[in-house]
């Protein structure tokens, strides 16, 4: 380990991003000072990234119990009931830092890890979705983290035969130097097959099955719980590569595991790899593991305790067996030609024990690693810029007044030019993005809509998603772009459930608790806007520094907002991810959650997509048409036009919002609609012209 | 002057090359059994207009370290080589 | 009639084709691992889409050297019906079923979208209900689709009319603007000689049910059949 | 003995390289105007055991031929040097 080597100035625990009052309670729970192995076990689980000691508090204001809801958040994944034989397995993570260091890696292992999340409840994977924020396409840094990403999860989602059918992809200059990459994924089980993380049978034999283990990401946990700095470059830990392949025989490999019944337990072995597997498995069940790190395959010579038990090398799962089934486990990973090793047992003493051999290299309670991170009681400051920003009236900025000419204007525009710009990062074989010169002469909000619609966060997405293979696995029933939510039909059911992933930093900015209610309400727009009935969320929540009172006052408004809305709209959160420190060189990105929601169709041929569907079908418009609450606050209109991002954002009304959902959802059930679209960027001219 | 320049961009020894290891997997299974290590990377020729050989060697360094390889997880070495008349470039196989 | 799916490690549209062939056709279909060598039993082989051993080193590259490839060679010398999809396609390539190979996507990108084909000849068992010079929809999804070979082979392979499916604009158009890959002209499926062995990008499995956005998939396995039950009908 | 194989598997001349010929095009762009032509090929590095550099020479022939480049559209050359002890072996980059 380095601490120890090198005469440190300062301390270890320090070192290796730890407080002095942690140090302190790590010595009270152990009775003693602890080795630098124990300490770097303790740095990761305790690190911001596995233990969310600074948003805990908050969470636990989302509401988590709902009709639905086989297992809550806690598990490797949330689990929602479909049917009386089938569950719904979703989860989303986020992989910000790793992709601002490596885009098609940093994206490519962000796949890899959620996808593995889902097979540790032994379910699986049929859907993939990202969410991703980026700089403008403009500039050179953000196009090539932007076409990185893209073939990272289209490289990794395809070979492992997951199809990508959904999510969204926002430009904006708080994200050029902090990308944003929320990857969510959604697997199927039968309910009476759902395996738990848990090892809870003493006397378990525990297999790590996968890849070998290097001195890949090590820290990645704690690097993820840092700012990144000018020397970010250097302080890179190695990369995570990803390797689909061994992914994919990971994949058939637990799923025929779980099948034969040979299982008792599976976790992925995400950030802190090792320790944070065997810690969490033995922490739900109350019960100890001791492992021997002879036995753990290696590729590389020479690894220290500390590098094997922090070591974040990809497509490994912990496997808690049977015990007696230990040759039946071997050979199916054999036939599969994955990876096994038996490396410990499960134990009564509550210890996660780590020998060498005889040697004993780490002795540490599993409970105080997996759950007693001493909480952060954070502290809030309201930040000055909100009241500057409300002060601002977006109308008045856009100098324009609008009256009956705007409306018949824009009903017009629909008709001159469908607009359909591609949003293709310069260089790429497309049209060039210069202004044809007949659009000159066009009215003046003509002009704007054309500009709408080809700004690149509202334009046609076609660049992205015909990267991913959304077909594979034969249930896309709504294919990317024909409609608000990807729809997968459930073979055997006659049932589909819809998928979404939706955000909005600038709401969240401008009015945190706004934004939150908002980005839950407009993913069951899009979701009901297929028919469907919104039932659960997941959810990753992007933020700042939590040491800096501003985010901590964003963070608990975009809860509550979330949380009152997910209440209201009886979409219950089943787990998530909080992602902080996205922040370079003291420049924060917009406080942004993003919401992945999952809803029933419950016969699949109800399905709507987004598109007319016939000359001569009646084209209504539902929701509160008094302009009550309405705003151009923060919207996509305004930054076109004036590049501002200012202004009070648009007031939800939840009950209302609830009543509109129920009719749209009533009125596709009653097999009254063709096809919905929700009005979101660009509002209602951008609605009719999509 | 023409050069012909071999760019060799590996992976580098520290980052995992699950390429490398399925094609060692494979030459094993076929009965290579003297393989130990396999790691896959690019070979990338390029002809160019260059007033010096050194010139050459500059404007090839400053592409390899922006273009041709990914500075994260891959490292490379160059070699340039005057292109005589006929058009042969040792190095590169037949242009 | 038994149709056989070879599963390769990573190959990915296996269970598509199991279900297409037994849950839409109604046909028996068992899987096949890459390590059987006996064949027996089987009337066509179904080489699916994927990505076989990662498609590390060349689409292929390292499924042809399964164990079960020998014997699907033996298996086609003696007539049998052999289709690749895909990655099945690539392997056939690599292991000389049939002529040329894959390079990358002309815009080095992966595709995966719906297309228009051109049935360029229906005078072989896997595509004999389609009308000559039909055009049909099916989707595509692919990193390696951009068929090269050599003149010469090209002017024999289309002498002997090899090429299958074309990829068309929606009349049947045959021009750079409807070739989404590049591939030498804009062909999308090829036959060997005997006829037997038939190699193609697109995805049949992906359409054979209008909820998934289109049927004409379908009719190729279902020429498959007719085909085999002709045959036995009339004991060629 | 231990040997270290350096295979470099380039695009036949007639075959068309579409990745070639991006990265031809993304030179360009940056301003390199002196590049000419550009070929994306792989380099295979190989450590293997074998009795004699002959027999290993032979080895890597057969490899390349069979299973690490594919005739159709690529050739191949390739050098095999000893690895010695340091396990330095030139050709490829530090092992």
């Amino acid at each position: 380990g380095r601490g120890q080597e090198q005469g440190q100035s300062r301390p270890s625990w320090w070192e290796l991003g730890l407080t002095e009052a942690e140090y302190r309670e790590i010595v009270e729970i152990l009775g003693r000072e602890p080795n630098w192995t124990e300490l770097g076990m303790f740095s990761v689980m305790w690190s911001e990234h596995c233990s969310y000691k600074h948003s805990r508090p908050y969470l636990k204001l989302f509401p988590t119990q709902g009709s639905r809801i086989l297992i809550g958040p806690g598990e490797n994944a949330g689990v929602i009931r479909l049917d009386e034989r089938w569950a719904v397995v979703m989860k989303c993570e986020s992989h910000n830092h790793p992709v601002a260091v490596e885009p098609y890696q940093g994206a490519a292992t962000g796949v890899g890890g959620i996808v593995r999340d889902i097979l540790a409840m032994g379910a699986r994977p049929v859907a993939i979705l990202d969410s991703l924020r980026f700089g403008p396409p403009d500039d050179p840094r953000s196009r090539f983290l932007f076409q990185g990403v893209v073939s990272g999860i289209a490289g990794y989602g395809n070979c492992i035969g997951v199809p990508t059918v959904g999510g969204e992809v926002y430009f904006d200059e708080a994200y050029a130097s902090n990308p944003l990459c929320n990857v969510m994924c959604v697997g199927l089980v039968e309910i009476d097959r759902i395996a738990r993380a848990r090892a809870s049978e003493v006397g378990s034999p525990v297999f790590l099955v996968g890849a070998s283990t290097g001195r890949d990401g090590i820290h990645g946990a704690t690097f993820a719980s840092q700012e990144l700095g000018e020397d970010s470059e250097a302080s890179r830990p190695n990369v995570q590569v990803g390797d689909p392949f061994m992914e994919k025989l990971a994949i058939e490999t637990c799923l025929e595991l779980v099948e034969r019944g040979y299982v008792i337990g599976i976790q992925d072995m995400g950030a802190a790899g090792i320790t944070s597997s065997c810690a969490e498995t033995a922490a739900r069940a109350g019960t100890g593991i001791e492992i021997d790190l002879d036995k753990v395959p290696l590729r590389e010579s020479g690894m220290t305790p500390y590098e094997i038990m922090l070591s974040e090398s990809q497509e490994r799962m912990l496997v808690i067996g049977k015990s007696g089934r230990e040759n039946e486990i071997a050979e199916v990973c054999r036939r599969w030609g994955i990876g096994c090793a038996l490396i410990g047992r499960v134990t009564d003493d509550g210890m996660l024990t780590v020998k060498r051999g005889e040697i004993i290299e780490a002795r540490v309670p599993a409970k105080a690693l997996a759950e007693q991170v001493p909480v952060v009681l954070s502290r809030e400051s309201r930040p000055s810029y909100i009241d500057e920003e409300w002060s601002r009236d977006p109308v008045s900025l856009l100098g324009a007044k609008p009256g009956p000419s705007l409306l018949a204007e824009l009903a017009s525009a629909g008709k001159t030019r469908s607009g359909k710009a591609r949003c293709e990062p310069e260089g790429e074989p497309g049209e060039p993005e210069k202004e044809p010169e007949e659009e000159k002469d066009l009215p003046r909000f003509s002009r704007d809509l054309l500009k709408c619609l080809s700004s690149p966060t509202i334009a046609d997405k076609a660049w992205v998603y015909s990267q991913y293979d959304h077909m594979v696995q034969n249930n896309t029933a709504v294919l990317p772009g024909a409609g608000d939510a990807a729809v997968l039909r459930v073979k055997g059911t006659g049932k589909a459930i819809a998928l979404t992933m939706d955000g909005n930093g600038r709401y969240a900015y401008l009015d945190p608790e706004m934004g939150g209610a908002i980005a839950v309400a407009e993913a069951a727009r899009n979701v009901v806007s297929t028919g469907a009935e919104p039932v659960a969320i997941t959810n990753c929540l992007n933020f700042p520094n939590p040491e800096k009172g501003e985010t901590m006052w964003q963070f608990s408004r975009v809860v509550r907002g979330m949380a009152l809305a997910c209440e209201i709209l009886g979409t219950p959160v089943t787990g998530g991810n909080v992602s902080f420190y996205n922040e370079t060189l003291g420049k924060p990105v917009y406080p942004t959650p993003v919401v992945g929601m999952l809803g029933i169709i419950h016969d699949v041929k109800q399905r709507l997509s987004s598109g007319f569907v016939r000359e001569g079908d009646i084209v209504a418009l539902i929701g509160p048409l008094d302009g009550r609450g309405a705003s151009l606050g923060g919207s996509e209109y305004l930054k076109v036009k004036t590049g501002l991002v200012t202004g009070k954002p648009p007031q939800i009304d939840l009950d209302v919002e609830k009543r509109v959902q129920r009719t749209c959802l009533r009125a596709a059930q009653s097999g009254l609609l063709h096809s919905a679209h929700d009005c979101s960027e660009g509002g209602l001219a951008v609605t009719l012209a999509e | 002057m023409r050069y012909v320049a071999t760019v060799k961009v590996m992976p580098k020894k520290t980052v995992l090359d699950p390429q490398g290891s399925a094609v060692k997997g494979a030459l094993l299974d076929l009965g290579y059994g003297g393989v130990k290590d396999v790691r896959i990377g690019k070979n990338i020729r390029v002809e160019m207009e260059a007033p010096s050989k050194s010139a050459a060697r500059a404007l090839v360094e400053e592409m390899a370290r922006k273009i041709l390889s990914n500075p994260v997880i891959e490292e490379f070495e160059f070699a340039v080589i005057p292109m005589d008349s006929s058009g042969e470039g040792a190095g590169g196989i037949a242009p | 009639m038994k149709f056989g799916i070879v599963v390769f490690p990573g190959s990915n549209c296996d269970q598509d084709c199991y279900y297409a062939i037994r849950d839409i056709l109604g046909c028996d279909v068992d899987y096949i691992w890459h390590t059987v060598t006996d064949l027996r039993g089987f009337d066509c082989i179904i080489l699916p889409g994927g990505f076989s051993y990662g498609d590390y080193l060349r689409t292929g590259a390292i499924a042809r050297f399964s164990p079960v490839m020998k014997a699907v060679k033996d298996f086609a010398d003696g007539g049998g019906l052999v289709l690749g999809i895909c990655n099945g396609f690539q392997i056939l390539l690599e292991a000389g079923f049939l002529p040329g190979a894959m390079l990358r996507n002309k815009g080095l990108r992966f595709l995966c979208k719906y297309v228009h084909l051109r049935v360029e000849n229906n005078k072989n068992p896997f595509t004999c209900l389609f009308e000559e010079h039909e055009v049909i929809r099916m989707p595509i999804a692919h990193f390696d689709g951009n068929y090269y070979a050599d003149s010469r082979t090209i002017e024999a392979l289309e002498a002997r009319g090899g090429v299958v499916f074309r990829y068309s604009d929606e009349k049947g158009g045959i021009a750079p603007e409807t070739n989404p890959n590049g591939s030498v002209g804009n062909i999308a499926a090829v036959i060997n000689e005997a006829g037997n062995v038939l190699g193609m990008m697109p995805h049949p499995e992906r359409c054979v049910e209008e909820l998934l956005g289109g049927e004409d998939g379908r009719r190729l396995f279902e020429s498959i059949v007719s085909w085999f039950s002709g045959r036995r009908g009339v004991g060629s």
